[in-house]
């Protein structure tokens, strides 16, 4: 993967496109999260292909989040089995899961507050950055290689993401809508190869939002990044999303391509809050 | 005006990269190198020495070891004493049981065995955080204290419990006049204060900060906490245990444990909260204002010639130190170091008001 | 503790002879006082320091000694070692004639120091038992003897109270000791004094800061000894009375030091 | 086994008073969160405020009675603490609203460090004695089944009498009256509190001052049995592993934690102590706790804690 030749305004119009889609690379079966007495998720099971933007919505305690959660090992579900590229996960910590590929962003900004938009996008760097701590401590020879080598790495990101002239602010300092584009940023700059956005565009303006759009799209047309992603913008998500899977109280209501999950007769009770 | 970055341009990024990027910045470090290793030396007074400077410089080491756990890697520690102790007892043996033991290395050693010995308390932070992680710290303090009051062995089996060093030397040069002991201190003040910097200017310091500010971001993206914090509790204590080496054999030269008590440990960690949470300069802010508020305030009623009992004015420090914590964290969690930058922030713009 | 100002009327006078037999001073000595106040330990600190104040204005009201008055001025230690050296290099600047540490901890400290700058320590019933071999630490002058003379004299009164020495033998002593350097001084002494005259000795740390003494009154309580030697400090002796008094051991058996 | 049993006994009267000081921080980290390092600090305040104002209102306003000076000097304390309370939330934790654990302890030490000053400028650093009339000699029961009897100290007694006492009087409180149960609803969700149109503000200031009530009862009876000295500051040390033990958000876990410590203490002082060279009490608590955190983390009956994200 090579990030030298990013043209972010290049592929707007990349959702309906056909794509390269992949074969499955992640396939959760049957995941059961129970948090003591109170149940998060119910039997869910869904897949996600390589190089799909997969959405997953539904109303407010959903279970969306948990479900993110699940796959990249913040919780451990009770039941169910999960198959990351073919293999089935055992118990897996977090940061395995990057390890693996997996990064993420979060609902609620979880970006590193006391440390600047550079730094924070460096933590991304983090697993490829191989000298120890003697070396670094003495930041000399292969420490200071890699702080440069990494350092041109995370300026293109920055340059990508069009936050050059904050890049030494620190990050509580940033409007809310650069603070989402910091973090999408740090998840980027670990070249993830599936990548789990948490309602990247909430509490955004239209503008800011068709930025994030451009970003998210361009991340997956370019990088070949699988997505899945959080929303709650309904036109957002039909817009940019290969398949639609719709929580409703921790349990699966519908899964499919935008056009079907918009027909579904329990995703419109659901959102509409006709039925239960 | 004097103070501007205009026309600085960085032209690599290793260039921008280092500790003092602005020019002016580096004059003034060195500078004040000039003066720490040049000046002092030629018209520091003995009392100078002893009573402020030595002490200072040991105590801001300490500090310094404290912050890399507490501000850089947000883990609280309670015990610093403990593990100063643990180097300082861990040289002595090293020097009274191998015959020419050089003093570098028992230096090194002890620093070591605090590591041993910091990991070892570290572990329950995997585990568990803050508050609890108090508790942890100071059973390590309560611990250390009873063992080296206890067990004879490390003592050299003192009936006492008191131990003592002499003749102190490094590659044969003697460490006994105040101003050798001034000079060796600010060697390794100065050396592991750069290696301070260099460490959480890294990967690994990035890492120490992702963990303090948001665990869980930093395990999703990648960052072992175990990794992280492990290594904040081993690089904290051997800076601290150094310290503890330094503060027993070139301060006091004759120790009790009492020198390593709990009181060592929260004086230490008001100096890293006045000094600044997470910042290099502010762990030396932090030991000078400690180190010199309550002098300054015993001599000011002999200054100004108002007779206040000495009780008092030792209360009054208890009273504005506490007073200055609560203060700190209210308007200013990064200290006198954040204090600093504002001002230079303001220089910078000067007169422009923004 | 009832001796220190007996103790520190002898010093003073030895020391303003001194001073008088050196022509040349002014006719002002200044001695620095060094004390706690504050701290765990200032309940002992705090009369200490109140009866080296009170005496030496009697002496400047009785005219000085032989017309050479006393200048001091305290410097609060709080018991530390960091802070007593701090007052030693302020004040000896200012012409002090001799120390009085105050500390067994400061008294290790300034014990390297001190024949550099040619100051006297002087140690009033505590410091280094090994000072009190003159040729040692050749500046450290400890007055009414160490806490080994200290622990000596208890002996020879239980000795006597017993009617001889050797009337000790199969007795049982506990030696309830402040748990640090201080408290573990006259331990050597002691075994060797036991070995001596075949009593038992019992070894019951009280562990600082000293208000925590339950199980060490209730261990006295089990063994039933004939005699407590309190190597207390001031936090732990109130304490120890109370706790005594609430075990019922009798009081004309505890000896305090 | 006589010997036995009055060990037992003591290391339960000493638990008791670890309990005492547990239940301020329980009571104050309940209602906010605060984990408070100043409360050793703040039963030496009100010792010494209780202790000094009981020699000092007899000479101010000439009367002689004992009780009357007790009375007096308690309500002046318990004032003392209140006003305390006020100021803390005042100019502390109001400031420190969402902050982290981390933050908010660190603030509670610079309080503790500030009172120990405070305590001292205004009321001197002697040892004072405070009189309440507790009961000094021993009582020896079961004399009959055992050689000299099983002593227990009479004093102890009455002050784990009180502390019983006291435990329940809270219970009350917290159980029937409104105040009591405003705090347990901050307690369980601060926001849900606050919407329902409790001042948070108010509410701080009520736990404090009720910690500062638990506060001057552990320092009076300290205080009456060990005198008041500085040091109480540090014995309330003790207190942390206790709420460890039982859990930081239990009240019966404060006082459960105290005893099993207590009993813990003495008897390891006495039985396993020896083999060690003795003063092992200074740090087997602090060990039995750190044990406690690694295996269960949350205490005997403190709630799991679960970290939602």
């Amino acid at each position: 993967m090579d990030m030298t030749d990013i043209n972010p305004a290049a592929s707007d119009a990349a959702a309906d496109s056909g794509r390269r889609f992949g074969d499955v690379i992640l396939d959760l079966q049957n995941i059961s999260l129970r948090f003591g007495g109170v149940k998060a998720l119910t039997d869910i099971s869904f897949d996600v292909r390589e190089h799909e933007i997969r959405s997953i919505i539904g109303p407010n305690g959903a279970g969306k989040s948990s479900m993110l959660n699940v796959i990249n090992g913040v919780y451990h579900p009770q039941e169910g089995r999960i198959l990351y590229r073919g293999q089935e996960r055992k118990r897996l910590e977090p940061y395995m899961a990057a390890r693996q590929g997996i990064a993420r962003t979060f609902q609620n900004i979880a970006l590193f507050k006391g440390m600047s938009v550079l730094d924070n996008i460096m933590t991304g760097r983090n697993l490829m950055m191989k000298s120890n701590i003697l070396q670094m401590a003495l930041y000399w020879g292969r420490a200071q290689k890699e702080e440069i080598a990494h350092r041109e790495k995370v300026e293109e990101i920055i340059d990508f993401l069009e936050i050059q002239n904050v890049r030494k602010t620190p990050v509580g300092q940033l409007p809310y809508g650069l603070q989402k584009r910091v973090e999408l940023g740090r998840a980027l700059a670990a070249e993830p190869s599936m990548l789990l956005l948490d309602e990247p565009m909430a509490g955004m303006n239209v503008e800011e939002k068709q930025d994030m759009c451009r970003f998210i799209l361009d991340v997956n047309d370019q990088f070949g990044t699988t997505i899945v992603l959080i929303e709650h913008d309904m036109g957002v998500v039909m817009d940019i999303s290969d398949r639609v899977v719709v929580l409703d109280y921790g349990k699966k209501i519908g899964d499919g391509a935008p056009d079907e999950v918009r027909n579904n007769e329990d995703v419109i009770s659901a959102y509409l809050g006709t039925s239960h | 005006m004097l103070y501007r970055e205009n026309g600085q341009f960085k032209t690599s990024y290793a260039a921008d990269q280092q500790i003092f990027p602005i020019l002016q910045d580096r004059w003034a470090l060195g500078l004040l190198l000039l003066v720490a290793f040049v000046v002092m030396p030629l018209v520091g007074s003995e009392y100078f020495f002893r009573a402020i400077l030595i002490p200072f410089l040991i105590l801001a080491l300490a500090a310094l070891g404290l912050n890399i756990l507490v501000g850089y890697c947000g883990q609280i520690s309670l015990g610093t004493g403990a593990f100063m102790a643990v180097g300082a007892y861990a040289a002595y043996n090293f020097m009274v049981r191998i015959d020419g033991m050089p003093l570098i290395v028992a230096m090194l050693l002890g620093g070591l065995c605090a590591t041993v010995i910091g990991v070892l308390f570290g572990i329950p932070s995997l585990r568990i955080k803050g508050l609890y992680l108090a508790v942890a710290t100071l059973a390590a303090q309560f611990f250390t204290d009873w063992a080296f009051l206890r067990i004879g062995w490390f003592t050299n089996n003192s009936t006492s419990g008191s131990v003592s060093v002499a003749n102190l030397n490094v590659f044969g040069i003697p460490i006994e006049s105040p101003v050798s002991k001034y000079l060796f201190c600010l060697v390794v003040v100065c050396l592991f204060a750069l290696m301070a910097k260099n460490l959480t200017r890294s990967a690994i310091g990035r890492q120490w900060m992702a963990i303090r500010d948001m665990d869980v971001a930093a395990a999703v993206i990648g960052i072992r906490p175990v990794y992280a914090k492990l290594t904040a509790f081993a690089v904290s204590s051997f800076i601290v245990g150094v310290a503890g080496v330094l503060w027993a054999f070139v301060y006091l030269g004759a120790w009790e444990p009492a020198a390593f008590s709990i009181d060592r440990s929260f004086q230490l960690l008001f100096m890293v909260i006045i000094g600044g949470l997470g910042s290099i300069s502010g762990a030396f802010l932090g030991a000078a204002f400690m180190v010199l508020l309550p002098v300054v305030l015993d001599q000011l009623p002999h200054w100004l010639g108002i007779p206040i009992s000495t009780a008092t004015v030792s209360h009054l420090v208890h009273m504005i130190f506490g007073a200055l914590i609560v203060f700190f964290l209210i308007v200013e969690p990064h200290g006198l170091a954040k204090l600093w930058s504002v001002g230079k922030q303001k220089m910078r713009l000067w007169p422009f008001p923004h | 503790m009832k001796f220190k100002p007996l103790a520190l009327a002898a010093t003073l006078v030895t020391l303003g002879a001194a001073s008088f037999a050196t022509p040349a001073m002014a006719q002002e000595q200044y001695i620095p006082l060094l004390s706690y106040r504050t701290g765990a330990y200032a309940p002992n600190g705090i009369p200490w320091a109140n009866g080296k104040q009170d005496y030496l204005k009697y002496v400047n009201a009785n005219g000085g000694v032989n017309g050479v008055k006393i200048a001091y001025e305290e410097c609060e230690t709080g018991y530390a070692t960091d802070k007593g050296v701090e007052c030693y290099e302020r004040l000896k600047g200012r012409g002090a004639s001799s120390f009085d540490p105050q500390s067994t901890g400061i008294t290790f400290a300034l014990t390297d120091k001190a024949p550099i700058d040619k100051i006297p320590l002087i140690t009033l019933g505590y410091g280094l038992a090994a000072s009190q071999d003159g040729g040692v630490f050749k500046w450290n002058f400890p007055l009414m003897g160490s806490y080994w003379t200290a622990a000596d004299i208890l002996i020879q009164h239980l000795g006597e109270k017993e009617g001889g020495l050797d009337k000790l033998k199969g007795k049982k002593i506990a030696l309830v000791y402040h748990d640090s350097p201080f408290g573990k001084e006259p331990i050597p002494l002691l075994q060797k004094r036991a070995e001596m005259h075949g009593f038992q000795l019992n070894l019951l740390p009280v562990t600082a800061p000293g208000v925590e003494q339950k199980a060490t009154w209730l261990q006295v309580r089990r063994d039933r000894p004939d005699y407590v030697l309190l190597w207390g400090w001031g936090v732990m002796n109130s304490t120890a009375l109370k706790e005594a008094v609430a075990t019922g051991f009798p009081r004309e058996k505890m000896y305090g030091v | 086994m006589g010997f036995f049993l009055e060990t037992l006994f003591g290391g339960l009267m000493a638990g008791m008073l670890y309990s005492l000081v547990a239940l301020g921080f329980v009571l104050i980290y309940k209602a906010s969160g605060v984990f408070n390092f100043a409360q050793g600090a703040m039963v030496l305040f009100a010792a010494l405020a209780m202790a000094r104002f009981a020699e000092w209102f007899p000479k101010w306003f000439g009367f002689e009675s004992l009780l009357l000076a007790n009375l007096l000097a308690f309500v002046a304390a318990m004032a003392m603490m209140v006003v305390l309370a006020w100021a803390i939330e005042r100019f502390c934790l109001s400031k420190l609203v969402n902050q982290e654990g981390i933050t908010l302890l660190m603030a509670t030490l610079g309080i503790a460090y500030f009172l120990d000053g405070f305590g001292q400028t205004l009321f001197g650093s002697d040892i004072y004695s405070i009189n309440v009339g507790m009961p000094k000699d021993p009582a020896f029961v079961m004399e009959s089944m055992f050689e000299g009897g099983v002593m227990i100290s009479k004093e102890d007694l009455v002050a784990a009498a009180v502390s019983a006492l006291l435990v329940i009087v809270l219970a009350l409180f917290f159980q029937k009256t409104k105040t009591g149960r405003a705090l347990r609803a901050v307690a369980d969700d601060h926001q849900a509190a606050q919407s329902i149109g409790i001042p948070l503000n108010r509410i701080w200031v009520i736990v404090w001052s009720v910690a500062g009530f638990a506060a001057l009862i552990a320092g009076i009876i300290w205080g009456s049995k060990l005198g008041v000295q500085f040091t109480l500051s540090l014995v309330a040390l003790k207190a942390l592993p206790v709420v460890i033990l039982g859990g930081l958000t239990s009240v019966p876990g404060a006082i459960i934690g105290g005893l099993i410590i207590g009993v813990g203490e003495k008897l390891s002082e006495i039985y396993i102590g020896p083999m060690l060279g003795g003063g092992i009490e200074i740090w087997f608590a602090y060990v039995l706790a750190l044990g406690f955190l690694l295996l269960r983390p949350q205490g005997l009956f403190g709630e799991k804690i679960i970290d939602r994200v």
